[in-house]
């Protein structure tokens, strides 16, 4: 795959299709690639990477990017066109300046289970068969590549690319039961005391360091809210479980009907809090109570929050047990 | 030396508007006097509580026994609280913050030569007051002061009755822009310091004013004869604890808020350039 | 020692064009509503940001009530229906979150209707008494 | 050196807490080691280290510093500080330990920081030595030994127990106080676990990061390096790196209106953050590359310059692994150091 993309990347480079690539970049170890832009061949031959732990989902630079001089080429697994697509219906990135290669994606790795496992002192990670040979100080170890899957890939929403230039691999389709809503479910299941010793054990880990905020391909303020000195609520505070809970409710409303379910958020968060449960809560109702919608899917459908009937449901009518 | 960051509650008791944009707040002790005392070119936290905190360069000088001064230009958060109020309000200040000019050491027994543009006079008032008091420890005084237009020069009635009347003082005024009823120079502060003729042998200059000003000052000062040895200024940065702790302030090895905001020109060419 | 009754505190947005009109046909019909309630004037009840409900509930607040025209009268023409949308979605969320339902609320009150604004204040405020003070959704620091 | 038998850790934390507070690593409900408070049934989590630093029980994320009461034009200012409470850090790392040092020299220089002085001095740290470091690990780049942490106590596992070394007075007077828990042993259980650690960290693919193209008196050559546009360039401007960071230091001022009363707050804050240095008169780190800049400069540059070429990093490796982009400190040395003298 990593030399498919590389070859292609080069050919578009050298015949001024882009002049620049929006990749991954090697890293220390065989799991932690930054993402990079690249701008030369040689640039690209020495650092460039792909594989399974290129996790990051890359359309949100393209804000920036698809705004510099000349066009840029973007690698975009099947849930970050999604993401591409909401941004370009929400006019945050220019179409015209980035050629999307769609690569084919049956899930990504999490390092973090590989930890969870107990691996330490990695210093390798052989990648074949459906397997990894995790190379470590300690010694060697085989995990099915399975076992490592990231959390959001076992209930991947799609392997479709919703937009593209060309692809690398097959397409896929749209996963029909892929069971996202099962953990919401399960806590909609539970009594209000359960759900809220839940959140508040979760929650409470909140640091505010923002980084689901800013990763977070949706969230595409010039100032956020929660940034402006004069919106009252631009406290740094981390405290008195009030700031984390107004925080998270309100970021996950912002993106309510706008988040694609990608699962950055989750995945960034220092702390391990599943926010990505507030964000499909949100999609789940909008499901349930106002259709099948799924943001980023179509560029021209009318978002839930942006459109109404005149027999919705009623607010206090509630929705879980 | 322990900080709290606990500030003093002071009462601004007198107001006065300088330009369309500056006030000065004279604050004192609520049981009369001065809050703390000070050395020329530092600084003091302001702050209203529930509004922000901000830090304020200290325009009157140490040797007046009376009160504080501050003048603040409206422009951000608190400066445009502090605007809105009446006398008789408290507010807190904490200090003094920062490095002062070096009135007693290096500036002592020198000419000086003042440069300022707009609210940039007011951490120079403290010092400029301070040598109209000690005259005898120091030679002739320069003042090359310039602003938008007659309306924006500060402190512009001291500047004429006592400043330009002060002995071996030489007031120098400029504004931007020709205006009726203006009959001094006009022109930009950089140019004129060129016209009016220094000397920089044992002599130190004082500058303070907008970016662009400094910008274009410092090398037609450079060009008269000064070394950059000879030059100081204050610079201005966010802050928040005026204690070298907060981070904020951080300009290579150095915190403005404590090893400045008074710098040698000399000194600021060891710190990165991003000021 | 008598005991004192515990009064929740209320806060309720109402729509300048119906209900808060609707609390002056109360007022004047001589139909009485908890002095508990505090009523704060929007120009639509589609002005209320979840942001608003979320503050009262930081500031003290034990229930929220929003009071817009009947769906179809929005002087905006459409306001309300936005924000039924909205709040549908916020309130389930904050369920979700484990804090009670029944804090929160809705109602169409239209200018006609003070006895209905009077009713719902008082059966509102009831249910919040019911509850007890806010406590899933409380900010220590705002509290004496 | 005294040493514990395993059987009797947990005699020795209920002897600790039924006189103050212990606070020990505990895995938290997904599985990863924060520092809670013992009581009895709590366990000690075996991970390597937190996901946060130790840097809390000293410098906490918010804390409060003072309170206003407004009245008229009147303002009373009420001083809040509470005298503090003797406590005590178990666990921690060497890394974390060594952190300590460097938030000292921030903040019990002079002017000293009263509310961190408050609490430096009520709490005894006690340290762990590491057995089974990580990749990320690069604390011997800093010349900490992670198999002999610093601290008030230097506690190894050993095989069948516990040994201790008390390294200052709060210490010893720990020690005395739980002296009926331990044995007498000598050195050599910890020289072998020493001698084994050792071995590992010089195995870890990090065990060859010099501090080579940074440093003291560096301040032109590195801040001018064109690197840091790249370096910079995929930065979200979050502050994860320095929230998990046990040597960041940097904080906010904040006021908070609380209905009845203005509560002034500190609370961390982030280079990395857009309105750090923000002004209303203007913006002297505009984009991410200045403010990328600053954070890594501070560390490897700035902080080495005031306090005798101490770097201000530890090697903890949390940035290495909790960074949303994978950038880190160890990248940003690396390339720095290639070709340094361009």
């Amino acid at each position: 795959m990593q030399e498919m993309m590389e070859k292609r990347a080069l050919e578009l480079l050298a015949d001024g299709t882009v002049n620049r690539v929006l990749g991954w970049s090697v890293g220390e170890f065989p799991y932690d690639m930054t993402p990079a832009v690249f701008r030369s061949a040689e640039d690209l031959k020495d650092r460039f990477v792909y594989n399974d732990f290129c996790g990051a989902n890359l359309s949100k630079y393209l804000i920036k990017e698809s705004k510099g001089e000349g066009k840029i080429l973007v690698f975009l697994k099947p849930c970050d066109t999604y993401s591409f697509n909401q941004l370009i219906a929400e006019h945050r990135i220019k179409r015209e300046n980035v050629y999307v290669i769609g690569i084919e994606c049956y899930g990504k790795a999490d390092v973090e289970k590989l930890k969870a496992m107990g691996l330490s002192g990695i210093t390798g990670i052989q990648m074949k068969n459906g397997e990894y040979v995790v190379e470590t100080v300690y010694g060697n170890k085989t995990v099915k590549a399975s076992d490592a899957t990231a959390e959001r890939c076992l209930s991947c929403k799609s392997k479709k690319h919703v937009v593209f230039d060309e692809l690398i691999g097959e397409d896929g389709d749209v996963v029909e039961d892929c069971n996202r809503f099962d953990m919401v479910e399960k806590l909609e299941a539970m009594t209000p005391d359960e759900r809220f010793a839940f959140w508040r054990g979760e929650l409470s880990r909140c640091i505010r360091c923002n980084a689901c905020r800013n990763v977070c391909p949706a969230c595409s303020c010039e100032q956020c809210v929660f940034d402006n000195p004069n919106s009252g609520v631009a406290q740094k505070a981390a405290v008195n479980s009030f700031e984390e809970n107004m925080f998270h409710i309100i970021r996950a409303f912002h993106v309510a009907g706008r988040c694609t379910d990608c699962g950055e958020c989750s995945r960034v968060c220092p702390q391990h809090i599943p926010l990505h449960l507030l964000n499909r809560k949100f999609i789940k109702d909008m499901n349930e109570f106002y259709g099948e919608y799924q943001a980023g899917a179509d560029p021209d459908a009318r978002p839930p929050l942006g459109t109404y009937t005149k027999g919705d449901r009623e607010p206090n009518e509630g929705g879980n047990k | 030396m322990e900080e709290t960051l606990i500030p003093y509650a002071g009462i601004v008791t007198k107001i006065t508007g300088q330009t369309p944009d500056v006030k000065t707040f004279r604050v004192e002790a609520p049981e009369g006097g001065k809050l703390f005392e000070h050395k020329p070119g530092q600084c003091a936290m302001l702050s209203v509580p529930g509004v922000s905190e901000a830090m304020i360069s200290i325009t009157s000088s140490p040797t007046n026994k009376e009160y504080m001064e501050f003048s603040v230009k409206k422009c951000g958060c608190l400066s445009g609280w502090l605007h809105g109020m009446d006398e008789g309000q408290m507010i807190t200040v904490r200090g003094p913050y920062g490095r002062p000019f070096p009135v007693d050491d290096e500036l002592a027994g020198k000419n000086l030569v003042f440069v300022a543009g707009g609210i940039g006079l007011a951490p120079l008032r403290s010092v400029i007051n301070y040598v109209r008091d000690n005259r005898d420890k120091y030679g002739r005084v320069d003042i090359i002061y310039g602003s938008r237009s007659k309306d924006d020069l500060v402190y512009y009635d001291e500047i004429v009755s006592e400043w330009m009347n002060t002995p071996d003082f030489h007031v120098h005024l400029t504004i931007d822009r020709e205006q009726e009823g203006w009959d001094g120079h006009v022109g930009f502060v950089p140019n004129y310091i060129e016209e009016v003729g220094l000397n920089p042998i044992n002599t130190c200059a004082l500058m303070c004013g907008p970016p662009i000003m400094i910008k274009f000052s410092l090398p037609n000062l450079l060009k008269v004869g000064f070394d950059k040895t000879q030059i100081y200024t204050t610079m201005e940065l966010r802050m928040k604890c005026g204690i070298g702790k907060c981070g904020r302030c951080n300009i290579g090895n150095k915190y403005v808020c404590k090893d400045g905001p008074v710098f040698r020109f000399d000194q600021l060419d060891e710190l990165p350039g991003e000021y | 020692m008598p005991v004192t009754e515990y009064k929740p505190k209320i806060v309720a947005f109402c729509c300048n064009w119906c209900s808060y009109a609707g609390a002056d046909g109360a007022g004047s019909a001589r139909l009485s509503y908890p002095a508990e309630v505090k009523v704060i004037r929007v120009p639509c009840s589609c002005r209320v940001n979840p942001m608003f409900i979320l503050r009262a509930f930081q500031r003290g607040a034990d229930g929220v009530i929003i009071a817009g025209c009947h769906p179809g009268d929005c002087h905006y023409t459409s306001g309300n229906y936005f924000t039924r949308r909205r709040m549908t979605l916020l309130f389930s969320m904050l369920d979700y979150l484990g804090i009670e339902r029944e804090r929160t609320r809705v109602e169409w009150i239209s200018a006609a209707e003070g006895a209905k604004f009077s009713k719902t204040m008082n059966e509102f405020c009831a249910t919040v008494a019911a509850l007890g003070e806010n406590k899933r959704l409380e900010d220590l620091r705002c509290k004496k | 050196m005294k040493k514990l038998s395993l059987a009797k850790l947990y005699d020795f934390f209920a002897a600790i807490a039924a006189k103050e507070a212990l606070y020990l690593p505990v895995n938290n409900e997904v599985g990863k080691a924060e520092y809670k408070r013992w009581s009895e049934g709590v366990e000690l989590s075996h991970q390597l280290n937190t996901l946060r630093s130790a840097k809390d029980f000293f410098f906490p994320q918010t804390e409060n510093l003072m309170e206003f009461k407004m009245e008229g034009k009147k303002i009373d200012i009420i001083d809040t500080r509470e005298a503090c409470d003797d406590f005590v850090i178990f666990g921690v790392r060497a890394c974390d330990a060594a952190s300590f040092d460097i938030l000292d020299r921030v903040y019990l220089v002079d002017p000293v920081d009263s509310y961190y002085k408050n609490r430096r001095e009520h709490g005894t740290v006690i340290t762990h030595a590491c057995g089974k470091p990580a990749e990320t690990c690069f604390c011997g780049t800093f010349g900490i030994d992670a198999a002999d942490p610093k601290g008030d106590i230097t506690v190894w596992d050993v095989e069948d127990g516990y040994v201790f070394r008390a390294n200052t007075e709060k210490g010893e007077k720990l020690m005395a106080a739980t002296a009926d828990l331990f044995e007498d042993t000598d050195d050599k259980a910890v020289k072998a676990e020493q001698d084994k650690v050792r071995e590992i960290l010089a195995k870890m693919p990090l065990a060859d990061l010099t501090t080579e193209g940074v440093g003291a008196g560096l301040t032109k050559e590195v801040f001018d390096r064109p690197e840091w546009a790249s370096l910079s360039e995929s930065c979200l401007g979050c502050g994860t790196c320095t929230f998990v960071c046990p040597t960041c230091q940097c904080y906010d001022i904040r006021d908070f209106d609380t209905g009845h009363g203005i509560q002034r707050f500190r609370c961390w804050d982030s280079c990395m953050y857009s309105d750090f240095t923000k002004m209303s008169a203007g913006q002297p780190r505009p984009t991410q590359l200045e403010r990328f800049r600053q954070r890594f400069m501070h560390k490897l540059v700035y902080f080495p310059d005031n306090n005798d070429g101490v770097f201000g990093c530890v090697g903890c490796g949390r940035c290495l692994s909790r960074c949303p982009i994978s950038m880190n400190i160890v990248k940003v040395m690396k390339t720095l150091a290639k070709g340094g003298n361009k």
